[in-house]
């Protein structure tokens, strides 16, 4: 006879607020096979784990349901709860009437009504669980980090500082991302360069981390701890291994027209090129697209230019180099793919393709980079000139409304920061450059940030003019017609400028969507990584082994982002250091007798968990018969069912997820 | 289509919902506090293909009036498959109950994400409203099973 | 003379709930109002009815003799009866009967010597008709109870028949384990060789349950000994589906045990088609 | 005898059916007939058998036999029993009619009375009908059941013939239907009658199976009964009866005798209650001996002999001669692979030299 | 024909090819036909035979046969090696061998693949003839508008081309015809034909898709198992769950709504499932070949039409 305890949970007013906690916990005591119910304020608080526990031991509990949040919430912390207990940690089944109840009714009585027949069908449930020990399977102690810029470069440095081996993958020729491309950072104004690149030699030297360049994951198989990951090399042309980063090369290459990717196409550079002196590897590459050579060989000429291989005295160059596919298995993944400010092309009424000298504040940082196309020379793009008149305009894709079909609802959260400090350097270095900034509003939570834009306002005089820019309208003059509303002082404006900054939005890496249907992962409408919980699980995702780092899950700052990487970092080190991991034990088992071996339930089964045996079977008068009969590797099964539904004969059923006990919870909430 | 006999019936309905989208999209729509209506009951299954023919039979034998699926949208399955299996087992059994005369509205699947809080409950209130117009489910009752 | 449908069961009230081995359990019963559900012979059976699992056939372990309630002994196989034994004291049961006939404890043993052979949980039925006969000593001879299971713990019952019967005048109890273990001093073996080595006297009027394989091989011992097939009795309850005799299942040629049974003399099967 | 124009039956019909439930043989889209309860427009079928027989109104499909109520440990017994209103059979024919026979002898006869069957049967008034035309699978001759009713069957006897209805009550059950009708039915001789009885029996002579005798068969000694049971595996008649035999339970669901049921229960998983239902069974399905431990009739050959000797051999033994079989052929007609009674009686009476 | 095939059926028993021979015997009358093993030319001569009333499809009987086959082999095997256990250098008995022949009609060929498809049948135990079938076989619609002509995995023909083009057949008229009423006219029509049912379940002991070492209605440790239906809901659920267990792996050979003894047209549940299958997901024809995975085991991510394609398709008339 089963000895089922019922616990109802107030969840403060949570759940009593609209659900009558005392009426549910009568009104369970009574269903057959319930021998305790009761209600308290906070299940999930110490005391009212105790609670559990006590009653588990002295009321000799078969079985535990709470009435509570969601099992996505609690079920864990329950289940370890009863396990302490000494109840198997399975024989507890959660009826969520919170996020399912209380939250999404308002009439009591209704709730109460709903609350009790999910009760019912949790306690339904429970006395048909059976107790399920896991299993385990062997850890493959390796961490994957895909994406090099500062988000993957933290988390690889933890994890391998933890002594474990990673592997970045990065689909650029090197790592560094956009980090590598700022100028100075916000609030400090500390160079980023400076800080950036340590952190990347760090990378390069680090004898527990390898770095993948111009590499992407291709194909993902495999689950937590066994991940088992396809990557897809891209050819360079140059031998990583023998070229010294040199530079003989570049200067031998006579094809200079190739445009400067790593400067966003603000200048050029050779068709044999490093993307900028710090880069890691610090390995040149060939723009096949553009290599004289090259070109030739695609027309059968195998004798153009190549002063490339002539010049490399390590005979690094490699015009005959494939693309490579290499598997690896690892044990964890980190997603930090980053982001990119969304494409202006869409957004003419900034005149973006009509003048060069309206530009995205990315290309601005190019622009004021002493790496840059101009060496840290603020000139316009279109004559070289210094600027005189500079403005910036805010919110370029973000924040917009529900419907637009431009942009983002989402506030990229880091443009006003930016901005602030564009116009500060501006004003700075050309003190007679005046800076206008139109603002829907000024965000600036955080630590030293507000201080940060007063400065920029009262001490270096940046116009901030709350309001939005219409339209940009190039002039015969070469300067640019900004044409925005005031609306403090309530009238049209026109500012006759040399240089539009357009704070474009960011928006996630275009490789992100592909990337998580492999991964099996989740992601929010702007193509953000979901996080298991929005609060307590910010840089886990929902699918187990795979955490999130950086501007993958959202807009971040640098601070944020180093922060959650070295959080996932510790996150995937947890996992890592256990040499089993416990497998679910919800999987499949196929009762023998009943079982055809017609092979329906291996076709569905999308973990190849299923594998047919020959079995020799007692009959009658002491006959032997061998039958096919299917078997299931419960460490390989991951419990998704399918296979159940495949079976005509009933044979296969599911544990913790049984026919009989789907079909009573059916039973009991109808 | 007749409407119930007795005043205050309501529809009885029974949403299946996978564990890593829908359901926990359930759990979004709750979390934002939109309202639906009390009689959806929600069941949680892993995913969308554990669901069999026969849980829905016997939900509108015990009484249900309307049976909806929902799972990760596909492409998303956190088994990979799982869903697109759903969806073509559902096909066939939604053709055969409508070839036998069960009218099409009482079954239903959806796709819905574990961000989709407003879809979700978007999806029940409409759903629940169909099921309404539909009235009580006569065609594939027992009454074996009916109260009252 | 039954008047009362046979579909319609009593509800009965489990009193008292006593482990006897491993996998066996005894059950007493009686009705709501406090008293014994029905009179019975032994060797007759009844119907429990669970609700919602299944029903079961079980003979009454207990004698007639018993006034104050019903007992059954029941070994754990199949959904009802593993039901049964996760049953509290105090859970109500459904039960139809008296069914089928008893042994002819009136007639055809009366004033005979009996033996008795049983194996397992054959025991049940046999206990009710040995302790009548306890209770109605004068009316028999010698009672010989060869019994046999295996293992110490499986023997259903062994304290009431070292204190009870072993007691009563006249009466010998011959117990057997199927292998040796550690305490045992009994014989050790299977029961049809330990019949053979006791070699009773053929005189005897035998009643014998258990396991189809017990039987086969005891009655052949039995008869190299010098008995007839019309000595021996035994009981087919397991035959038995509805209990009235009409599901079917039962028969067996021109018989049906529910109402031609359960209990036999095998000269009485020995007439019906080999089939049991 | 009395009678009432063909043409003229459905006023009979309306004033019966008007008063009781009516069932009458009546087409089915599959061009089959079946019983149906009377009502204004439904007609009498033409055809001569009825795919399922009429046991079903005495021991329908399934019976609800007991409700109970279970609250944690306690249990409410409901007795489901109301009595059958009265109603009324028209157009049985003489084997189905002696199949009630064969049932009666255990359900009614037999302790303990089977209420539930005896209630339905007291109140059911049958009216047989002669078989005008009977077909070559019929075979009633065999055990002496006449067609013609010449002999009395069923409350009420009657006969079409040349476009009128005849009628003559056996039993006081016949009689009082007979006046309840009176106001349609007029007197009338028992010319055609005897005339279509004499038709019929000649018919009947012509039938294939006209002369198939197993009067041996109703008292065979126990050599015989062991050479038919194949004791010693000799003959191996069984395996060969049954090695098509797909063991599905056409031939016992549609036969007019068979009486096995199964006992079954339903949660309803409302307040009421869990239903014990009797439900009909087939001694040729796999689990019809299935018991805990195991199953004394583990292949097809055991449940097919038990099926052939218990209608043929056992019953017979059991009940003065009578077999529970009334050749009425629906099994010859509906076997999904022709492996009828009559191939089997042919075997038998082979092996056991009958 | 009838001679052909009792000639060649004696030559491969006398070539010791074969030991059994599964066919067609006469009864009663001639329209009496049962299924029969033969093992002697003798039995052949006297009773074999082959006609426009052969119409059973013997193929589900080698799942029985085979698996006695099988049985002795696989008990000498265990007796063999518990021999070896007693005592280690005892003789092994020789693993008896048995091959069966049986005839085959086209579309029972089908069949046939399909259980070879589905190990229900050891293709090693089994030689098979492919026989046309007797013009004037009148199995209605069924036979009428069948498909399958083309014979599949035989050894051997006899009186038939192998590769005969499959021809166009009205087979859908039926379903289609169904389809085309309103919901309300479907409900009753079914409700009408099932409630006719007996549960005598010859539709599914015929069925050669219907193999399952324990069915799910007979299976007391699940949920299923229930024998005669109380209510018209149980009587919808045996039908509905039999043609889903059997969609895509039902051959379309008829037979369930041959046998059933209340006629009621079963088949057409296959064929709508048949039907929506080549609709939506392509043609797919059961038991055509080893390989070919059916529709409801595999998946077209891309290709896949939602759900509500049935809300689409149904030609329902009535106004919702």
């Amino acid at each position: 006879m089963e000895r089922i305890g019922v616990f109802v949970c107030h969840c403060g007013t949570n759940i009593a607020g609209t659900v009558d906690v005392e009426k549910v916990a009568e009104e369970l005591g009574k269903v057959d096979g319930v021998v305790y119910s009761t209600h308290y304020t906070y299940m999930c608080s110490s005391a009212g784990q105790q609670m559990i526990e006590d009653h588990i031991k002295n009321d000799k509990l078969t079985g535990v349901v709470l009435c509570s949040c969601s099992p996505r919430m609690h079920e864990k912390t329950f289940r370890s709860c009863a396990e302490r207990a000494g109840l198997n940690p399975f024989k507890v089944e959660v009826a969520n009437i919170r996020e399912q109840t209380s939250w999404v009714m308002k009439d009591m009585e209704q709730a109460t009504e709903k609350a009790i027949a999910l009760g019912k069908a949790a306690i339904a449930k429970t006395i048909l669980d059976t107790p399920l020990i896991a299993g385990e399977t062997p850890m493959t102690k390796r961490a994957l980090v895909i994406g090099g810029g500062i988000a993957g470069i933290t988390a690889a440095l933890d994890i391998a500082d933890a002594g474990f081996p990673v592997d970045i993958v990065e689909k650029d020729y090197t790592v560094g991302g956009k980090m590598a491309k700022l100028d100075k950072t916000f609030p400090t104004l500390d160079c980023a360069s400076c800080i950036v690149t340590p952190k990347m030699t760090e990378v390069s030297q680090n004898p527990n981390i390898r770095i993948l360049s111009a590499s992407e994951v291709c194909r993902v198989s495999g689950y937590i701890g066994n991940f088992e990951i396809d990557i897809k090399r891209h050819p360079r042309y140059v031998d990583e291994t023998k070229c010294t980063g040199c530079g003989a090369c570049i200067e031998k290459c006579p094809n200079k027209k190739v445009p400067n990717s790593f400067n966003l196409g603000l200048n050029n550079r050779k068709a044999i090129d490093i993307p900028f002196a710090q880069a890691v590897p610090k390995v040149a590459n060939i723009d096949a697209t553009y290599c004289l050579h090259m070109k030739g060989l695609a027309n059968g000429k195998d004798n153009v230019c190549g002063f490339c291989e002539k010049a490399c005295a390590a005979g690094a160059i490699k015009f005959d180099q494939k693309e490579e596919i290499i598997t690896e298995k690892y044990g964890a993944i980190i997603v930090a793919t980053g982001y990119n400010p969304i494409s202006l092309e869409k957004f003419d009424e900034y005149a973006y393709n009509q003048s060069p000298d309206v530009v995205s504040s990315l290309e601005f940082e190019r622009l004021c980079n002493a790496s840059g196309p101009t060496n840290g020379h603020l000139l316009r793009p279109s004559d070289g000139k210094e600027p005189k008149t500079i403005v910036f305009v805010q919110c370029v894709g973000s924040r917009c409304s529900a419907d637009s079909t431009k942009g983002h609802e989402y506030c990229s959260k880091i443009c006003c920061m930016y901005t602030a400090k564009h116009a500060i350097l501006t004003r700075d270095h050309y003190p007679d450059t005046n800076c206008y900034v139109f603002y829907i509003d000024v965000r600036t939570p955080g630590k030293l940030f507000d201080e940060f834009y007063r400065r920029a306002v009262e001490q270096y005089g940046v116009h901030y003019i709350k309001g939005q820019v219409g339209k940009v309208t190039p002039q015969s003059d070469g300067t640019l017609d900004v044409q925005g509303s005031d609306l403090i002082l309530n009238k049209q404006v026109h500012i006759k400028a040399d240089m539009v900054v357009l704070a474009a939005s960011i928006e996630a890496d275009k490789s992100a969507r592909p990337l998580a249907t492999m991964l099996t992962t989740s992601m929010d409408n702007n193509d953000f990584f979901l996080e298991a919980h929005a609060k307590l699980r910010p840089v886990e995702s929902p699918t187990a082994g795979i955490f999130l780092a950086g501007c993958c899950q959202g807009p971040k700052d640098i601070p944020e982002t180093v922060a959650q990487s070295s959080g996932a970092a510790a996150k995937a080190i947890c996992l890592l250091v256990k040499d089993k991991l416990k497998n679910d034990p919800c999987t499949a088992n196929p009762d023998e007798n009943a079982c055809n071996g017609c092979g329906q339930c291996a076709n569905v089964c999308p973990y190849g968990a299923i594998s047919y045996i020959d079995k020799d079977f007692r009959g009658p008068n002491r006959t032997t018969i061998t039958r096919h009969v299917s078997q299931v590797n419960s460490a390989m099964c991951h419990g998704c069912g399918a296979c159940t539904v495949a079976c005509p004969s009933g044979a296969m059923d599911l544990k913790g997820f049984s026919n009989k006990q789907i079909l009573a919870e059916v039973d009991s909430v109808l | 289509m007749i409407m119930s006999e007795n005043k205050n019936w309501t529809p009885k309905i029974v949403a299946f919902c996978c564990n890593w989208c829908s359901y926990a999209g359930a759990d979004l729509a709750g979390n934002n506090r939109l309202e639906y209506p009390g009689n959806v009951k929600i069941i949680r299954i892993p995913c969308s293909c554990r669901l069999n023919p026969l849980f829905i039979l016997r939900a509108f034998q015990r009484g249900a009036d309307g049976v909806i699926l929902c799972g990760c949208h596909p492409g998303d399955c956190h088994y990979s498959t799982g869903n697109y299996f759903a969806r073509r087992r559902m096909t066939l059994l939604f053709s055969m109950l409508d070839f036998l005369g069960i009218e099409k509205g009482r079954t239903r699947v959806e796709w819905c994400s574990a961000a989709e809080g407003v879809r979700f409950a978007g999806i029940m209130n409409d759903f629940v409203k169909q099921i309404t117009e539909l009235g009580e489910c006569k065609k594939l009752e027992d009454v074996r099973c009916k109260t009252n | 003379m039954e008047t009362k449908e046979s579909f319609i069961p009593y509800v009965g009230k489990i009193i008292d709930i006593k482990q006897e081995t491993p996998d066996v359990k005894t059950f007493s019963v009686v009705g709501l109002d406090g008293k014994k559900l029905f009179e019975h012979i032994p060797g007759q059976c009844a119907m429990l009815i669970v609700p919602g699992v299944g029903e079961s056939m079980i003979s009454i372990t207990s004698s007639p003799t018993l006034e104050t309630h019903m007992e059954f002994s029941i070994k754990k196989c199949g959904c009802v009866t593993e039901w049964l034994h996760n049953a509290e004291v105090g859970q109500q049961i459904c039960l139809r009967g008296p069914i089928g006939n008893g042994f002819p404890v009136d007639t055809k043993l009366k004033g005979k010597d009996i033996l008795v052979i049983a194996g397992g949980i054959g025991i049940a039925p046999v206990h009710s008709v040995v302790n009548y006969m306890m209770d109605h000593r004068s009316d028999y001879g010698k009672i010989q109870v060869i019994y046999g299971s295996r293992s110490m713990a499986d023997l259903v019952r062994l304290e009431e028949m070292k204190n009870v019967w072993m007691k009563q005048p006249n009466c010998s109890i011959d117990l057997t384990i199927d292998r040796a273990e550690d305490g045992w001093d009994g014989h050790v073996g299977f029961v049809p060789p330990y019949v053979t080595e006791l070699n009773p006297d053929p005189s005897m009027t035998v009643i014998m349950c258990g396991p189809p394989i017990l039987i086969h091989l005891s009655l052949d011992a039995l008869k190299k000994l010098g008995f007839k097939d019309e000595q021996v009795f035994t009981t087919m309850e397991m035959r038995m589906k509805c209990g009235i005799g009409k599901c079917g299942r039962c028969n067996i040629g021109d018989k049906f045990v529910c109402k031609d049974g359960p209990v036999f003399s095998f000269d009485q099967l020995g007439e019906l088609p080999p089939e049991y | 005898m009395l009678s009432i124009a063909a043409d003229k039956i459905d006023s009979l019909f309306e004033l019966i059916g008007s008063k009781q439930p009516l069932y009458l043989p009546v087409d089915n889209n599959s061009g089959k007939a079946d019983f149906k309860k009377w009502e204004k427009g439904v007609k009498l079928s033409s055809a001569l058998k009825t795919v399922r027989s009429a046991k079903d109104f005495f021991f329908p499909k399934t019976e609800h036999m007991v409700s109970y109520k279970v609250c944690g440990k306690e249990i409410e017994v409901e007795d489901p029993r109301k009595d059958v209103e009265d109603f009324v059979i028209f157009g049985v024919r003489a084997c189905d009619a002696k199949g009630f026979e064969c049932i009666d002898n255990v359900y009614m006869h037999m302790n303990p009375q089977d209420s539930y069957y005896t209630n339905r049967r007291e109140h059911g008034t049958v009216i047989t009908l002669a078989c005008n035309e009977p077909v070559k699978e019929c075979f009633c001759s065999t055990y002496g059941i006449d067609a013609s009713l010449a002999k009395a069957s069923g409350d009420v006897s009657s006969w079409c013939a040349d476009g009128t209805f005849y009628f003559a009550a056996n039993t006081d059950k016949g009689k009082k239907f007979l006046e309840a009708a009176a106001s349609v039915l007029k007197d009338a001789d028992d010319k055609a009658v005897e005339a279509t009885k004499k038709s019929i029996s000649e018919k009947i002579e012509k039938l294939p199976f006209a002369h198939l005798d197993i009067s041996k068969l109703g008292k065979v000694t126990p050599e015989q009964m062991n050479k038919i049971f194949d004791k010693d595996n000799k003959t191996k008649i069984w395996e060969k009866a049954s090695e098509a035999c797909l063991g599905c339970g056409t031939c016992t669901y549609v036969c007019p005798t068979c009486m096995c049921f199964d006992v079954r229960d339903f949660a309803t998983g409302t307040d009421k209650g869990i239903r014990q239902v009797r439900c009909w069974d087939s001694c040729m399905y796999n689990d019809f001996t299935q018991m805990a431990a195991e199953n004394p009739r583990h292949t097809q050959k055991e449940r097919s002999r038990q099926r052939f000797m218990h209608k043929l051999v056992y019953y017979p033994m059991a009940h003065e001669g009578l077999f529970s079989c009334v050749g009425c052929g629906r099994c010859l007609e509906s076997c999904p692979v022709n492996m009828n009674i009559v191939k089997v009686i042919k075997m038998i009476q082979e092996a056991g030299e009958l | 024909m009838q001679d052909k095939l009792i000639a060649r059926a004696k030559e491969l028993l006398a070539e010791g090819k074969v030991q059994k021979v599964v066919g067609w015997k006469k009864g009663l009358f001639e329209d009496d036909i049962t299924p029969a093993v033969f093992t002697t030319a003798e039995e052949l001569d006297k009773d074999f035979v082959f006609n426009k009333y052969c119409k059973a499809n013997l193929s589900k009987y080698l799942v029985k046969i085979t698996r006695e086959i099988e049985v002795a082999k696989s008990t000498t095997r265990m007796n063999n090696t518990m021999a070896k256990q007693r005592d280690p250098n005892a003789e092994d008995k020789p693993i008896p061998q048995a091959v069966v022949l049986v005839f085959l009609k086209p579309s029972d060929t089908y069949s046939f693949t399909q259980l070879l498809k589905e190990n229900r049948i050891t293709r090693g135990d089994v030689y098979a003839i492919g026989v046309p079938c007797q013009d004037t076989l009148d199995g209605g619609d069924v036979c009428e508008n069948c498909k399958n002509k083309k014979p599949v995995s035989c050894d051997e023909l006899i009186g038939i081309e192998a590769d005969i083009e499959p021809v166009e057949s009205a087979r859908m008229a039926e379903v289609a015809k169904l389809e085309a009423m309103t919901a309300d006219e479907r409900d009753a029509f079914w409700k009408n034909e099932f409630s006719r049912c007996l549960r005598c379940n010859a539709c599914r002991d015929i069925c050669p898709a219907c193999t399952c070492e324990k069915c799910v209605f007979d299976n007391n440790k699940l949920y299923t198992s229930q024998k005669v239906a109380e209510t018209n809901f149980e009587e919808s659920l045996f039908h509905i769950i039999r043609a889903w267990h059997v969609a895509g792996r039902c051959t379309d050979c008829g037979e369930c709504s041959r046998v059933c003894p209340q006629h009621i047209p079963l088949y057409l549940l296959n064929r709508k499932f048949i039907k929506d299958i080549n609709e939506i997901y392509g043609e797919y024809q059961a038991g055509s070949d080893m390989e070919t995975k059916p529709a409801m085991l595999t998946f077209n991510a891309e290709g896949d039409p939602e759900t509500t394609i049935v809300y689409d398709r149904s030609h329902d008339k009535e106004a919702e």
